[in-house]
């Protein structure tokens, strides 16, 4: 006894859901229902009858539009200001990172001047044509002499690379524990789940400390399977709990009841569902892996020692806080601002898809 | 049409001050697309002690109706137009006392002015809400020899949120469609009840906020004159073993007895007035029966005008004195429930009728009506209903459809109804 | 409720054994072996037998595991392999700095977050909204090591204010040990607060949307007793589940914080251990955190008996 | 229950099959049968649980008996929570059953495997009761038809199915053209008529339509219920309509089966059910519906109390500690109504709702005397509708026995008390099913010539 819910009630904040609902829920999207045969109740027929209009008050119909998934976020960024803002920069780091040894004005190991100001000068012949030129470190220098401006672009690919292979693993190996956990349930999903309720007993980091601990070495790899295992359970938990509540709906026992198999209700039912909050929690994740590979740099515990990346960056210029702060605070303004681009991005994504903040971070 | 003052007021049935009377009442929301007009023009009175039916399919604007009574539109939406006129000349006198700035005197002759001038104006209250100031709500019709107010009305429409919140739950109180969320998941059902009670009477508990956190936290006084009421209120409501049940939650309460539950709150105060939106329509259709049964025996027994909500037809028919059928934002036709079921007269109350199912006469063709509800952005017709219409002329879509005398106390507002000279 | 309790209680034990068992197993899955790694490559075979059996790894391993097991139970947790300090010790030298940083950090979250994010939900699409939902992006956006540094430049190196590294236990008073936490709490708290905030101002709105507020308004409930009676409650009970996971957040980033201020805990314990490749210390280390949070979790779990009444009468509606 | 048993013939009623007219389904072969049909659910969600105990199960669907016959439209009706919807997911074996037998043309079909299942799904179509819900938002309506087509192989090509899907518009009042929209792009009734015709892209004999009209305003239900009973006409369906309208099923059924927590209580012809209830819980349901026509109106029956959980449903007759005939033992010594009051108390004191500390909390906040024969007397006065003083003496005793020993604490002593003078059949023994007359069929002790205690003449 699902009466409809109390009737018109407008959608309170039209902004904020864009117009894929309709004021009402029932009607309102056409004029007229199809045409069934005409009975009438009235007993005198007027010049215009059921569904007759005068040409002049013909209104448009006006169907909603579908929106496919691109288009929803597409439509996101044209009007979520923040979210265009994130995007963006999201898309200038994914440039920097990619075309690093275009972008960056020096080599990676070239050394200059220790511990030089943002905006001062070197002057040395750098390239060795025996000339001697003058070069600004707009971002100043590091500890080795580095320009730091060099290191944050070349630290953009570790960051990068690092956050993307992480939230593949994690995806990959995630997403489909947690479709198979939901789909199936029972003693299958009992397995997975405690698995994933084991894997939650541990802080993030703690487990990716661990992790590296066991593989016992340094670098890049090392620190992708590190995170990335260490977020699986995020992947599985959202996308269970997303296939169960996509299991419980009528299109799926409906599908089941026209016959189709497990395979073609999960992928061709199912999956289209489910692929909104996937992208939001993909988008959201990019963040969390990137202050992960920072945190476990930072710790001395990620990639070589050599390597330029923002959180070996920063724990470089720990001892120099007082002397120069900016070896420290500028890669960790990088940390933030990418961080936060891909936070606006993907909270904007959130509230195109409609999807709560309880079912998805 | 009526050029010169209406000598029978429409509103006014029977010549008794009706307890509400809801002139021209005009509820808009804005979408992107243009404005929704929820309720457009609306107009409807309630006696003293009746049950009135607004029975209407959904995106008819019954529920923004009943919103708009209480003054709780949510926003964007709004209450752009009308008088909601409460009379009650204890309610009148108190908030005299308390909202001083708010009253204004009218006269018999300010208002025969006004209606000269305004022709449209058909009703008292109306027409005494053209004379209100900024910020005047409380209209005093008459006074006692010691300059009392004897009689006039409070403008719910007008009315600013201090005086709301005396109102609500007070004068006027409301039960909604789903039990299952309107009652709050972490107070006692007593405790809610009780709640109302302390509001609105003088039980000499105190409603402070550290006095409901204090409340809240080690749980409410149950000696006093509040809870004790609560209990009554429950057995009122038929609730066994009322008071072991007022401690409970409300997760431990079945659909039904939340609904009564709620019931009970809406009637702790004695409101003047019940406004029942959808009260039965989530429950089964014995706990349906039960709730109808207790819903009029209780109007009696607490002296209460109710307003029921529904689109239900037969529930209507079963349940209410007289009956308003709501149609795509607007009244289409009002009459004694008897009379409108006996012998409807709007082409979409007729169509209503004849597409519903009845358990009585099997033998009866149930024809549906073609078509749709219209969207309520920017409707450009004017009768609202002429598109799925089977009698509508031209000027069904040119003309505003005005109210008509189609029998004893019913009207309809259709072109193409009323005396043969009227009608198209 | 007591069979709620009982079953997260249950849930906990049961997951504190599973963390026990892979840390046992992760120990000897190191690559060529927990004691080649440790004693490096050159270690003559004598050295190598010797912390073998001083490990107990030459004994058969289902004996191992049940030794492991049983040595948790009575806290014997074994010595460090390059001090043979007993780790218990060092973990008793460590532990407290961690979890002080910790505690202050969550208080400190706490008080920031539930205020803030009624804030931003009753001034919705306000200044205030606006500021207070920037700055949680902004603390969600920054790592704790980093708000670490920023703070010890701006009040510890500009300003002067407070000191920047080391501890003082609170047995030499509680000011300065409280003057010696306050940066790093901070630091572990900010985070911590903005992940709450984001929760507490979108379930408070969502509960502002509920059925039954619209009924307390309804009945004349004035608009601050609705918030603090009606709604409050019912929109804490989604955040005090965010407020426990999210505390994996804070333990994770008390260890890298303690670092930025040179104080001994649990964090330098982990790390160098897993450089020197003190497995004993590495193991118990990660235990005792992971322990922590499953706990503090447990808490939480029970936490909601008190404001859920759903799951106190009788039912698991959790 | 009026003692005229006749069928009133239903001559000229449009809105049943084809044949309705004749009234007389009964020798029509059966095309879809359920036999002794279970569906419990677990409680238990997991393995503390079960070593905590508890948990139990949800007797969902509890031994049904029903057969649909071909051309027909048979209702199910009852009340939400009675299984009617598991029932028919449960026909479909959409939940597996965990007991009984579901039969398609004699073919036993209970609990087949998704690829066993498949010819049959052919066979057995489904309606649903949200019409939005029930249609895939990311397809397009086009998508959703041709899928059940691809499934069991009709149709040659895409483009042919895809021109089966746009007559299948066609026929359930659409126009072609709306092949590409998305259902959200079309209104209620509409996205009804596009489950209806998903349900017959598969042309199937048997349609299960589970509250296909509830969601629906009137004016669109009375569409959809015509649309529905000119597609049965034109393909020869038979129709199983679940629903909890009765006036919907005196519109569209030709046989009714009325189901309560999980049982069918009766089943019979709509006409003759509508004219006389054998069973009283039919009786009570019929009565509560409400009515257009101020002539049809007659007594409401007010029910007892609320509808008991399917954990632990009541023993004997499950609709015994509501039922308003609820038969009293052999020696009883006053007249039916008094013992339905004083078992009524039984009930209530049986389920733990009696509570002497609350009871005893408000005598003392209203100032009365509150020791414990006030609260004994208290319990009585607000637990027992109506009065004690006209119950037989043995009766009022025992109440008020076990009103003490409730107020002393005993309530297991309490209970007992009171099972030793207040017993009746419904409770003691479960109903057998009867067939008081011809195709019809009742559960009830009053119905069965055979039945424990004698059915004093009360009406």
């Amino acid at each position: 006894m699902t009466e409809r819910d109390a009737d018109a009630r407008p959608e309170a904040d039209a902004s904020a859901q864009p117009t894929d609902h309709p004021p009402r829920a029932d009607g309102g999207t056409e004029t007229s229902d199809g045409g069934v045969a005409d009975t009438t109740f009235g007993t005198r027929r007027g010049e215009f009858g059921v569904g007759e209009v005068p040409p002049e008050y013909e209104t448009e119909s006006t169907v909603e539009e579908h929106r496919s998934t691109l288009e929803r976020i597409v439509r996101t960024l044209r009007r979520d200001r923040l979210a265009l803002a994130g995007a963006i920069f999201v898309l200038l780091f994914v440039v920097v990172a990619v075309f690093a040894p275009y972008v960056a004005p020096h080599g990676p190991e070239e050394t200059f001047g220790l511990m030089k100001p943002p905006l001062s000068e070197s002057v040395g012949d750098f390239d060795g044509d025996g000339q001697t030129e003058t070069v600004t470190h707009y971002l100043g220098t590091d500890s080795f002499g580095h320009d730091l401006l060099t290191r944050i672009i070349y630290g953009a690919r570790v960051s990068l690379l690092v956050a993307l292979a992480t939230v593949g693993v994690a995806f990959s190996i995630g997403t489909t524990l947690g479709i198979v956990a939901g789909y199936y349930g029972g003693w299958i999903d009992s397995v997975i789940m405690r698995y994933v309720d084991f894997q939650w007993a541990f802080p993030e980091i703690i487990l990716g400390v661990g992790i590296i601990a066991v593989m016992g070495g340094l670098g890049v790899v090392n620190v992708v399977l590190a995170i990335g295992i260490a977020f699986i359970d995020d992947f599985a938990r959202i996308i269970r709990g997303e296939v169960l509540s996509i299991r419980e709906e009528e299109y799926i026992t409906a599908a089941r009841a026209v016959g189709m198999g497990d395979l073609r209700i999960m992928f061709k039912e199912m999956v289209p569902n489910a692929i909104a909050p996937l992208i939001v929690q993909a988008t959201l994740m990019i963040p969390l892996a990137i202050l992960a590979e920072a945190g476990l740099s930072f710790l001395g515990l990620g990639v070589k020692p050599t390597t330029p990346t923002w959180g070996l960056l920063i724990s470089d210029g720990r001892q120099f806080i007082s002397r120069a702060p900016w070896i420290s605070v500028i890669p960790g303004l990088a940390i933030m601002l990418v961080v936060l681009a891909f936070n606006t991005l993907g909270d904007g994504l959130r509230d195109a898809f409609d999807i709560s903040q309880s079912e998805v971070e | 049409m009526a050029t010169e003052p209406p000598v029978e007021r429409p509103n006014r049935a029977g010549g008794r001050d009706p307890l509400l009377e809801v002139g021209g009442l005009q509820t808009q929301f804005p979408v992107e697309r243009g404005t929704v007009e929820a309720v457009a023009t609306a107009d409807l009175s309630i006696e003293p002690g009746e049950i009135v039916g607004l029975v209407g399919e959904s995106g008819s604007g019954k529920s923004v109706l009943a919103q708009s009574l209480m003054g709780m539109v949510e926003a964007p939406g709004e209450v752009v137009g009308g008088v909601v006129a409460l009379r009650d000349s204890d309610l009148v006198r108190e908030f005299a006392a308390a909202f001083p700035d708010a009253v204004t005197d009218v006269s018999e002759e300010d208002l025969a002015l006004v209606r000269a001038d305004e022709p449209a104006i058909t009703s008292d209250a109306e027409a005494a809400a053209t004379l209100a100031g900024p910020g005047e709500f409380v209209f005093v019709e008459s006074r006692d020899a010691d300059g009392d107010p004897e009689a006039g009305f409070v403008d719910v429409r007008r009315a600013p949120e201090a005086a709301l919140q005396r109102l609500r739950g007070g004068r006027i109180s409301m039960v909604f469609q789903d039990p299952m969320n309107s009652m709050n998941p972490t107070l006692t059902v007593g405790e809610q009840i009780a709640e109302t009670v302390r509001l609105h009477q003088d039980v000499g508990e105190s409603v402070s906020l550290p006095a409901e956190l204090k409340r809240k936290i080690v749980g409410a006084a149950k000696n006093g004159e509040a809870w004790r009421r609560a209990i009554e209120m429950l057995e009122a409501v038929e609730i066994p073993e009322a008071e072991a049940r007022a401690d409970d939650f409300p997760h431990e309460f079945s659909g039904g007895m939340r609904q009564r539950a709620m019931i009970a709150m809406a009637l702790s105060c004695e409101p003047d007035l019940l406004i029942a939106d959808e009260p039965t329509t989530a429950l089964d259709v014995t706990i349906q029966a039960q709730i109808l049964d207790e819903l009029t025996a209780l109007k009696d027994a607490f002296d209460t005008s109710i307003l029921l909500i529904t689109h239900d037809l037969a529930v209507v028919a079963e349940t209410c004195d007289r009956v308003n059928v709501m149609y795509a934002g607007e009244i289409v036709e009002r009459a004694p429930a008897d009379e409108l079921f006996a012998n409807p007269q709007h082409p979409y109350t007729q169509g209503l009728i004849a597409s519903t199912p009845r358990v009585s006469n099997p033998d009866d063709e149930i024809e549906p009506i073609q078509g749709n509800v219209p969207d309520l952005i920017d409707v450009p017709y004017a009768c609202h209903f002429a598109p799925r219409c089977p009698e509508s002329e031209r000027e069904c879509f040119e003309r505003e459809p005005d109210f008509r005398e189609v029998g004893e106390s019913h009207e309809a507002a259709c072109l193409r109804r009323g005396p043969p000279g009227d009608r198209l | 409720m007591w069979r709620y309790i009982a079953k997260r209680v249950a849930h906990a034990v049961f997951v504190m054994w599973l963390v026990a068992t892979t840390v046992f197993f992760g120990l000897r899955f190191v690559p060529g072996g927990p004691v080649r790694a440790m004693l490096g490559q050159e270690a003559t075979p004598e050295a190598v037998a010797a912390l073998r059996a001083e490990l107990g790894l030459d004994r058969p391993l289902p004996v191992q595991y049940i030794d492991w097991m049983t040595d948790l139970v009575v806290l014997d947790l074994g010595r460090s392999i390059t001090s043979s300090t007993k780790v218990s010790a060092l973990i008793a030298e460590a532990a407290p700095k961690t979890l002080s940083i910790a505690f202050i950090g969550v208080m400190l979250g706490l008080a920031i977050a539930i205020p803030a994010g009624v804030l931003g939900a009753t001034r919705r699409n306000e200044l205030a909204d606006y500021a207070a939902t920037l700055a949680a992006f902004v603390g969600i956006s920054m790592p704790a090591f980093f708000v670490g540094i920023l703070l010890a430049i701006v009040f510890g190196v500009w300003l002067g204010w407070l000191p920047v590294l080391g501890y003082v236990p609170i047995s030499e008073g509680v000011v300065p040990w409280l003057e010696h936490l306050l940066l790093p709490s901070i630091a572990v708290g900010l985070p911590y607060a903005a992940g709450v905030t984001r929760m507490m101002r979108s379930s408070l709105i969502e509960t502002l949307d509920e059925g039954y507020m619209r009924t307390a308004l309804a009945k004349g409930v004035s608009s601050r007793t609705q918030l603090y009676k009606h709604a409050m409650q019912n929109a804490l009970i989604p955040v005090v589940t965010i407020a426990g996971i999210q505390l994996a957040l804070v333990l994770g980033g008390s260890v890298t914080v303690e670092i930025v201020f040179g104080i001994q805990g649990l964090g330098r314990l982990l790390v160098n251990s897993i450089l020197e490749r003190n497995y004993p210390v590495t193991q118990v280390t990660i235990l005792l955190i992971s322990g922590v949070f499953v706990f503090m979790n447990l808490l939480v779990d029970i936490v909601y008996t008190a404001i859920d009444p759903r799951i106190r009468y009788g039912g698991e509606a959790a | 229950m009026s003692a005229d048993g006749d069928q009133a013939p239903a001559a000229g009623s449009t809105g049943k099959s084809a044949n309705a007219s004749t009234g007389d389904f009964a020798d029509a072969e059966t095309v879809l049968e359920a036999d002794g049909l279970e569906k419990y659910f677990s409680q238990s969600d997991s393995i503390f649980d079960r070593l905590l105990g508890g948990g139990g199960k949800v007797r969902a669907v509890d031994g049904v008996d029903l057969e649909l016959r071909t051309g027909e439209t048979l209702a199910v009706v009852g009340e939400s929570g009675c299984g009617k919807s598991t029932l028919g997911q449960a026909l479909l074996n959409l939940h597996k059953p965990t007991g009984g037998a579901v039969r398609y043309r004699g073919e036993d079909i209970t609990g087949l495997s998704g690829r066993d299942m498949r010819p049959y799904r052919a066979e057995i179509q489904m309606i649903f009761q949200d019409p939005l819900a029930s249609l895939n938002p990311r397809q397009t309506v086009g998508e959703i038809l041709t899928a059940p087509m691809e499934v069991h192989g009709i149709g040659d090509s895409k483009a042919d199915r895809r021109d089966r899907a746009r007559d299948l518009l066609e026929r359930v009042g659409l126009e072609a053209r709306h092949v590409d929209r998305y259902p959200q792009q079309f209104s209620g009734g509409q996205q009804q008529r596009v489950g209806i015709a998903r349900a017959l892209a598969v042309e199937p004999d048997v349609i299960v339509a589970d509250e296909p009209v509830s969601a629906l305003d009137v004016s669109v239900q009375a569409q959809i219920l015509q649309l529905l009973e000119d597609l049965q006409a034109e393909f020869d369906l038979s129709l199983l309509f679940i629903t909890h309208d009765l006036s919907v099923v005196r519109h569209v059924a030709d046989r009714v089966a009325v189901m309560y927590l999980g049982e069918i209580v009766e089943t019979a012809p709509t006409d003759a059910l509508f004219e006389t209830q054998h069973h009283p819980y039919s009786e009570a349901l019929l009565s509560a519906v409400p009515r257009i026509d101020p002539d049809a109106r007659g007594g409401r029956i007010v029910l007892e109390g609320n509808v008991p959980s399917p954990i632990n449903p009541p023993e004997g007759c499950r609709f015994h500690t509501r039922c308003h005939r609820v038969i009293p033992p052999a020696d009883w010594e006053a007249d039916q109504a008094a013992f339905r009051r004083a078992f009524t108390f039984r009930n209530r004191v049986e389920s733990g709702a009696v509570d002497p500390e609350a009871a005893r909390r408000r005598l003392e906040a209203e100032g009365e005397p509150s020791d414990d024969d006030a609260v004994a007397a208290h319990l009585l006065e607000t637990s027992l509708p109506g009065s004690p003083s006209d119950l037989p003496s043995a009766t009022r005793e025992a109440l008020e026995e076990a009103a003490d020993l409730l107020v002393a604490g005993d309530e297991a002593d309490a209970v007992d008390r009171l099972a030793s003078v207040l017993s009746s059949p419904c409770q003691d023994e479960t109903p057998a099913v009867v067939e008081p007359d011809p195709d019809r069929t009742a559960a009830c002790h009053r119905t069965d010539p055979d039945a424990p205690g004698s059915p004093p003449a009360d009406d």
